[in-house]
């Protein structure tokens, strides 16, 4: 079966086969072997060929040792960890061995995060789970680039929401007190 | 020391690891601090109902509060910490700064008396004129870098004075605030005290916490690297002084900042036990907690001055927060669903974090406290380094990569840094992220994922139970609140694989 | 819900109503309010009422904590932790409220151990999962007591397992390298 | 010290902590040992595939094997322990009490020589007639109390040999025996030793180890609450004395035991790394495996003398085994299903155990090391006994109950052992099991057994999903090896309240 994963910016396409803990992965032409097994809630990988000495004549092999942990799928990208570092990977299934048919590549999954580089109105969003201590401004205020117009209160340290840029409060759609989820819009300045 | 104990809880902190361990329990309000741990009179109440004879207060929430300190006393019930006069005096920054003048200790040049609440900004911004910028503006209740703003330049004061302001009301209760000129790339060196209530007070060897982010320590080590035992003996005498003047008997820490040419300042006392002890305790071997019990039941120091000033080897501590240090250090609440914590020789771990539990919002988020002892400081910053690379946590974001990269730092290696070191580092770095994986590394992770496609698509079933990778659970809670988009999955479901 | 409840040398008759965390138990007679919680594997029990102070006035309640888990069922007893410390419990429901009738106390269940207590042949069993080392004895050998009949090993350490008095060996049911679980029945001696 | 590591593993152990923790790992073998760990051709081919530069044997297997250490020099790679002619001479009890003699060290009176492996059991009967009962059979190849047996009378010395050599030959593939006197009412002293290869050696503050259950030492101490500063200058010089004359270059051990008039007698020298190393670092702040390392390299020993033999504190050891201590200590193997280990201040858990781990059945059945520090033996104590209490091992049976006993008896508590009190102790004992839960704790236990059956019967879903008791898994995992046998889960059945 062979998918295309992306990790940092790198694409790399990896064909994998084999079964019950052991398996051969072509990375972009190079192939090796997998030794792949469950501990706990993390999979101990073992990778080869190590190269050095004259494996042919040597009674074992060495692997390179990982200790793997695929978690959840965070905005579209599952998280691994690699000895306990995590790295963003997306992954595409390019065909199977199940079924011969290309499949599309995922569309229009990727354009969440545009919004505050449009040319129209900005939205100060919330950064992350919070209350809301104080509205600073209210819709039809004039403000300046960088003014406060709202402070959230998470993890008893306020942080003062400031305007991206000048303009004026089109819409403020939350009110003090207000419990609000990562991402909220709170203020629109147009 | 073979003591029952009680804990108290707000409405989240139900199953939090402090409540399963103590002897007793007891639900004090709602998970805002104001209506739960910092409710004095539900405080005291929890003590009279569990037939506790002494509160400690901890480090956080109203360890500096001389009202609850009173209301200890008045209840009948020990206070494990100074006296309320104590705590009234030093946790007035301004007082606690005429107190140290007094004892013949210098000071950082500031405002000598608090702003009352309604101060007209004009009026604190001519005070802020004749002290020149840059200055800070602090609580005078605070602590921990809370209600504390710093102001480079006049357009910036009014906006730092109204957060400053409201964060220190919220904290402390106290929106009372003061200013204090920011010394030039100074060192943030403290002295741990111990006082008894037979007029003994003893310092212990320094620590540095001059690796700080915006006013928040977030290493501390100790002894420092550029204290001479002459300055050491100097400044523990001085931070002494300032104790013995205000007839101070509990833990407690004096801060001094130190400035390029060796003068030190001092700069406030937080009458509590600090985030930072362990390192204190690794290389004194002293209990400090315990000597704090042992003081509040009226009993006598038993630590020799020798062991207290002297450091065997060198102590490290790394503040774990649960926040995201590639999206700006933004608080990363939620639960944590892989827990794993280094141990091992000369490594502590002080943490209440668990596989399962809930990181709540409504708190400090320091999950952990990371501690490494080393025969000297090269030894101990490599320990650390070995445990920071075994520690695990998965399912909210930590600090933890920013501390592996830290650590790497030349000039944290020479220990060349100041108070303002980290915040300029991380103004020069351009948005990339604290852990660049190798290119082995990302490798390994691709195959990773291709692996567990693999085998959750396999339709023949030849992966053995051990090697079976069960990724459907984790699929299936996210797909509730966020749509699958990857090509792998959506396959999956066209085929009809899925279970 | 009544039960009957045996840990150590004693029983108890516990009766358990409510729910969403918050129960009430009667246990012999007395009552107890018990607030529960999930934490990871374990449960956090706060126990009530403490008698100290004068609740009455007071504006809140302290309970008696327990770290509780109950484990996995050995040999007919559930494990309990509590404080992590285990205890071995036996539980039978007597009624419920939503069968009133009464159910049987469980039946030979309990003569599992009663083996080596016969008059007749006597078993030597192994006590706990090993390979074995040596077979010291053939059928139709004499055996004093206390004499070695078989060594099995475990975790590096050997153990002589001893004819448990004089007597004839009847049956020698396992060879020498034989790779044996707990309570196997290795030699039998009439 | 920044090195590469690679793992060798047993089928059983693919998954074990080391291998994980590796940089790289290599299979060699079937669980048995003979067929994987004490193979010393696989062994060195996995250096050689793996471009190992050194080899750490560890302190079992084959930590004490001449031939091993010659195969690794011959291999061209470096073995990090005494040289192969250090570990036949001190290797061979019978040799090493030669050479202890030559040191002018006294020696436990004895056989001089080793039995050959045929040799007829009258000769070896004669033999002990003359040391005379009670007397020890000791394996010349021996340690860790494997090989050895104690005979009491004329009657059991027939099976005890048989015994001694059969177990001798598997653990160390030589059945030479020798015997020994039986000490009355000796203590376990034993002095930690580092050599390099200029000729230095350094000894270390004495460990006692006289807690011992046949012959295993079970909890270890340092400084040994009965050696004066003057025996300890005098026993510790002994013992360098001993390693100097043989040129030792490692860490190594040399035991004595010491007799009621304060005489000790050299036992013999453990040419390795022992299990209870931690303690010693903890007072002396040496990391003994780094200086292994080190001096294996060829560097010279970096310690000052005084550091090694002043201990900071006291330091106890409790060897936490999978045995159940209720059944006779019988190994207790299988899956740990839950674990949490103890931490925090001056506590240090030397573990390869996780939580879904198997403990397999063909190794020695040690699955962590726990120790505690204190200023002094009391505060050191105490902590152990908080330690062990916040043990919590689920799934299989161990040793920690039996330390929270041991460690309330009266002659622990003042130090008045022996080797053989333990084991007396044990014998006292009329098979009550070693924790008595308290009344309280059997209600609450009651309690909770039928809370959980409550919950599981209760068919409105009244109970919360925070609160819900989720253990039909634990219940049909049960179900396919043991019948259920209790009511209430018949009773469900009966009702097909079950999912």
């Amino acid at each position: 079966m062979t998918f295309e994963v992306e990790t940092g910016s790198r694409k790399r396409v990896v064909q994998i086969t084999g079964g019950a803990g052991k398996y051969q992965a072509v990375v972009d032409g190079s192939a090796y072997v997998l030794d792949v097994a469950r501990a706990g809630e993390n999979w101990s990988l073992l990778m080869g060929p190590v190269r050095a000495g004259s494996p042919a004549s040597l009674s074992v092999r060495a692997g390179r040792s990982y200790e793997v942990t695929v978690g959840v799928q965070l905005g579209g990208e599952l998280s691994v960890f690699v000895n306990r570092r995590a790295l963003a990977v997306r992954l595409d299934a390019l065909s199977t061995d199940l079924d011969r048919r290309r499949i599309a590549r995922r569309a229009g999954g990727r354009g969440d995060h545009t919004a505050d580089t449009r040319s129209g109105p900005l939205d100060v969003t919330a950064p992350m789970p919070g209350r809301i201590v104080r509205v600073l401004v209210k819709a039809g205020d004039v403000v300046a680039a960088r003014q406060g117009v709202v402070v959230v209160e998470a993890m008893k340290m306020e942080n003062e929401l400031r305007s991206p840029r000048a303009g004026t409060v089109k819409e403020v759609r939350v009110g003090q007190g207000a419990l609000v989820e990562a991402k909220t819009v709170l203020v629109v300045i147009e | 020391m073979g003591l029952a104990s009680v804990a108290v809880y707000s409405d989240c902190d139900r199953t939090a690891r402090h409540v399963r361990m103590a002897d007793q329990a007891c639900a004090i309000g709602p998970n805002a601090p104001a209506e739960s741990y910092l409710r004095i009179d539900r405080l005291i109440d929890a003590a009279l109902a569990s037939g506790a004879d002494a509160i400690h207060p901890g480090y956080g929430f109203l360890a500096e509060n001389d009202a609850f300190a009173a209301a200890c006393r008045d209840a009948g019930l020990t206070f494990i910490g100074p006296s309320p006069e104590s705590i009234a005096l030093m946790g007035s920054k301004t007082k606690a700064r005429r107190a140290a003048l007094d004892a013949g200790v210098p000071v950082v040049p500031g405002t000598d008396e608090p702003f009352a609440a309604d101060e007209r900004e004009s009026v604190i911004a001519s005070a802020a004129e004749r002290i020149g910028y840059p200055l800070l503006i602090k609580a005078v209740a605070g602590g921990g870098g809370k209600g504390m703003r710093l102001v480079t330049a006049p357009d910036d004061l009014s906006s730092a004075i109204r957060a400053a302001r409201s964060e220190a009301n919220t904290a402390f209760g106290d929106p009372a605030i003061y200013l204090e000129r920011r010394l030039v790339r100074p060192r943030h060196i403290e002295v741990q005290l111990l006082g008894d209530l037979h007029g003994n007070v003893l310092p212990f060897v320094e620590r540095e916490c001059s690796i700080q982010r915006r006013h928040q320590k977030v290493i501390e080590e100790t002894p420092s690297p550029v204290v001479s035992p002459a300055l050491r003996a100097h400044i523990t005498s001085a931070a002494a002084a300032v104790a013995r003047s205000v007839g101070y008997a509990s833990a407690g820490t004096i801060e001094f900042l130190l400035d390029e040419e060796g003068r030190f300042f001092f700069l406030e006392m937080n009458t509590r036990l600090q985030v930072e002890h362990p390192i204190t305790e690794m290389v004194t071997g002293v209990d400090l907690v315990r000597a704090q019990i042992r003081v509040a039941r009226g009993e006598r120091l038993d630590v020799d001055p020798p062991t207290a000033l002297t450091p065997i080897g060198h102590a490290i501590e790394c503040r774990i927060y649960a926040e995201d240090p590639d999206a700006g250090f933004m608080p990363s609440p939620g639960r944590i669903t892989g827990l794993r914590v280094p141990g091992g020789p000369w490594i502590r771990d002080d943490s209440g974090a668990e596989s399962g539990a809930e990181v709540p919002i409504f708190y400090d988020p320091l999950i952990s406290k990371l501690s490494a002892w080393g025969g000297d400081r090269p030894q101990a910053v490599a320990r650390m380094r070995r445990a920071l690379d075994e520690y695990e946590v998965r399912g909210i974001r930590t600090t933890v990569p920013f501390f592996r990269w830290m650590l790497q730092q030349a000039a944290f290696e020479a220990a060349t840094f100041h108070t303002g070191y980290l915040d300029e580092l991380l103004q020069q770095r351009q948005g990339e992220p604290f852990e660049i994986p190798s290119e082995d590394e990302e490798q390994v992770a691709a195959m990773a994922a291709a692996l567990q496609a693999f085998t959750a698509l396999s339709s023949t079933s030849s992966v053995t139970p051990n090697a079976r990778m069960e990724t459907w659970r984790d699929a299936r809670v996210q797909q509730s609140n966020q749509p699958a988009k990857m090509g792998w999955k959506r396959l999956a479901r066209l085929e009809g694989l899925r279970p």
